[in-house]
């Protein structure tokens, strides 16, 4: 049994290295998207492994999905200037340049003077030094820590779940996550910031069954994140877990074109962003109104509490998530595209 | 020696310092962004791997709920720097950020 | 029974080396992608088979959030990276 | 072990048959369509039956249900994923293979 679990570990590590030199190193860029996606996965099931299934449900739910989306999105645009998909902001660039250009963003092959030769073998030894010592520091540590468990569960009964995770995410450490959901927040700000700047909108030609999937699956994406949300009291789930899946199921709602977004989104995108923020905080200023802390919960009321923030944090974190794989204010892409335009199927099929 | 926390902390190293070195060596901005992201990967891997008690046994779990905010911001981290990569390659038709013009000069 | 079912985890293991291998050989990018989706339902295989060996139930939601998000990838490489590999 | 167990292992064995044979396929099969078939067919019928041999050791209906409700989402996902890129793999020029 124990030899078994052990064979195990190292197939799954000495795969997971060799997924994550090969995703790395790989000439193409696509193949390194790909493979990274599979070392995404291979994550997860370490992560099970180390008997974390709170972490292996976020990274199953980003790992999988949204990572992935996020880099092909991002590689799509990158080479659309090559297919023409988007609108070239510099009419004049020369067959050379473009040339030029591809090798550069496609192959990325280093020049290879001496000079390169020489900071790269510098560079090689002092990642080998680095990891030496870094060896060295983890042989030497104790064989367990002593941690912050017992701590942790002592305080279990009065943080208002079970699960230690939320409640050391949602009770114990209530800084930690109210600032998360601003850095959050944050990101999403700071991608608004560029929405002008660039133009980029694939076309993408209608697809019946695509979207007949979209629509089974859309429903039972957000019923699993509610109930992610709802067990994650006592058992492995929880907010960010479930505010991942909304957060794909909004990218795979973005990616089918069931309806053209548009401007009239962008309040319901800004105020479902900070939603989450918001709540937080309100109910962190009332409770010390009340006469807590700031971030204290009193044992009775903890319970709800933590459940209404989740579910905030759930929805906000869904929507940010989802505007940042849209990249862009939705409608405010600039001026239209010279492609062909396809949406008129999608148009007449909205739902509702 | 054997033992799962053990050998998963070494593996995080390995994959901290493969991260570490290719961020470091590829000009490309998708490539670094992969190395940042697999570095990433090992410091979340050290923390859970000391963090594993053993089979059957409660693991500590203030690691976890630090690797799982970790989680969640980096891949928003990564969205928000592959949104610069792509207004970089966008504004100045190079994935990689201009060093000196000897190297890349006739790209502009 | 453990043994069987760790012993298959563990072949299932070997198998997505096996699909790795196709990842990296491509000739095409639908190669690639393809091989990835494998992975997909090999992972929620042995998410299932180590769920039943180490004795945690919970493990079961991993899985169902596996197979929800399986499709996703697919969708957006249809979508958005479509390309043949010229330069690998 | 009871006859439960032998059942059940028999079930995952026949599991594992079959995604060694997608896998076989994905490997060995000229083309993107024949490799997608082998992969979307094999490896679906092999989780299949893995999922009918770990259902005989829950003693909870619900999660059953829960494996079979996994097993669907995946049979959907798959089939869905396999035509998209099939579908494009031929828009692409992708020519299908001819002996």
């Amino acid at each position: 049994m124990e030899f078994l679990k052990t064979l195990f570990d190292l197939i799954l590590i000495s795969t997971m290295v060799w997924v994550a030199w090969q995703a790395l190193t790989a000439r193409a860029l696509f193949k390194s998207i790909v493979l990274f996606i599979a070392f995404g996965l291979l994550i997860s099931l370490a992560w099970v492994r180390l008997n974390a299934p709170d972490i292996a449900l976020a990274e199953a739910a980003i790992g999988s999905g949204l990572t992935g989306a996020l880099l092909l999105s991002a590689l799509g645009r990158m080479r659309g200037m090559e297919r023409g998909w988007v609108k070239q902001t510099r009419k004049d660039r020369s067959m050379k340049n473009t040339s030029v250009w591809l090798q550069k963003t496609i192959v990325s092959t280093p020049p290879s003077t001496f000079l390169r030769g020489l900071e790269r073998l510098s560079l090689r030894i002092l990642t080998l030094v680095l990891a030496i010592i870094l060896f060295w520091a983890i042989l030497s540590l104790p064989e367990t820590s002593p941690g912050l468990t017992e701590k942790a569960i002592e305080a279990l009964p009065n943080s208002g779940v079970k699960n230690p995770v939320t409640a050391i995410l949602l009770n114990i450490r209530g800084y930690d996550t109210l600032l998360e959901v601003a850095i959050l927040l944050l990101a999403a700000v700071g991608v608004w910031a560029f929405s002008r700047s660039t133009i980029r909108k694939f076309s993408n030609p209608h697809n019946d069954i695509l979207l007949a999937f979209v629509c089974l699956i859309l429903p039972i994406m957000i019923i699993v994140s509610g109930y992610l949300v709802w067990i994650g009291a006592d058992h492995p789930g929880g907010a960010f877990q479930a505010g991942a899946i909304l957060g794909s199921a909004g990218v795979l709602w973005l990616l089918s074109e069931i309806r053209r977004t548009d401007q009239s989104l962008i309040w319901l995108q800004r105020i479902g962003a900070s939603f989450g923020l918001a709540i937080f905080l309100l109910i962190a200023l009332v409770m010390m109104a009340i006469g807590s802390n700031f971030l204290e919960y009193p044992p009775k009321l903890a319970k709800q509490l933590i459940l209404i923030i989740e579910i905030a944090a759930t929805i906000s974190i869904g929507i940010i998530l989802a505007s940042l794989f849209l990249g862009a204010h939705p409608g405010s892409e600039g001026d239209p595209l010279p492609v062909e335009e396809t949406y008129e199927d999608a148009d007449n099929q909205e739902p509702q | 020696m054997l033992q799962p926390s053990t050998l998963y902390s070494l593996t995080a190293v390995v994959l901290f310092c493969m991260g570490c070195y290719s961020l470091l060596t590829y000009s490309h901005l998708l490539r670094k962004i992969l190395g940042v992201n697999v570095m990433g990967v090992g410091v979340f891997m050290l923390l859970i791997a000391r963090a594993y008690a053993g089979e059957g046994q409660q693991s500590d779990p203030v690691p976890q709920a630090l690797v799982l905010t970790g989680i969640v911001v980096a891949v928003c981290a990564t969205a928000l720097a592959l949104n610069l990569a792509v207004q970089i390659e966008a504004t100045t038709h190079k994935a990689d950020l201009a060093e000196d013009e000897e190297n890349n000069g006739n790209a502009n | 029974m453990q043994i069987i079912i760790l012993t298959a985890a563990t072949l299932l293991m070997l198998t997505i080396i096996a699909g790795l291998i196709r990842v990296i050989r491509g000739p095409t990018s639908a190669d690639r992608m393809m091989a990835a989706q494998l992975f997909g339902t090999t992972g929620v295989a042995i998410l299932l088979l180590l769920s039943q060996a180490l004795d945690t139930q919970n493990l079961q939601n991993v899985a169902l959030v596996f197979a929800l998000l399986a499709a996703i990838m697919g969708v957006a490489f249809v979508r958005r990276g479509w390309l043949m590999d010229r330069f690998s | 072990m009871g006859l439960i167990d032998y059942i059940s292992a028999f079930f995952i064995i026949a599991g594992l048959v079959f995604f060694t044979g997608g896998t076989v396929g994905l490997l060995r099969f000229p083309d993107v369509f024949t490799r997608l078939h082998a992969l979307t067919k094999a490896d679906n019928l092999g989780l299949g039956l893995i999922i009918i041999g770990l259902a005989f050791h829950s003693n909870n209906p619900a999660q059953v249900l829960k494996l079979l409700f996994i097993w669907l989402l995946v049979l959907v996902a798959s089939s869905t994923v396999c035509y998209l890129i099939a579908n494009n793999a031929l828009q692409h020029g992708i020519k299908p293979w001819k002996k």
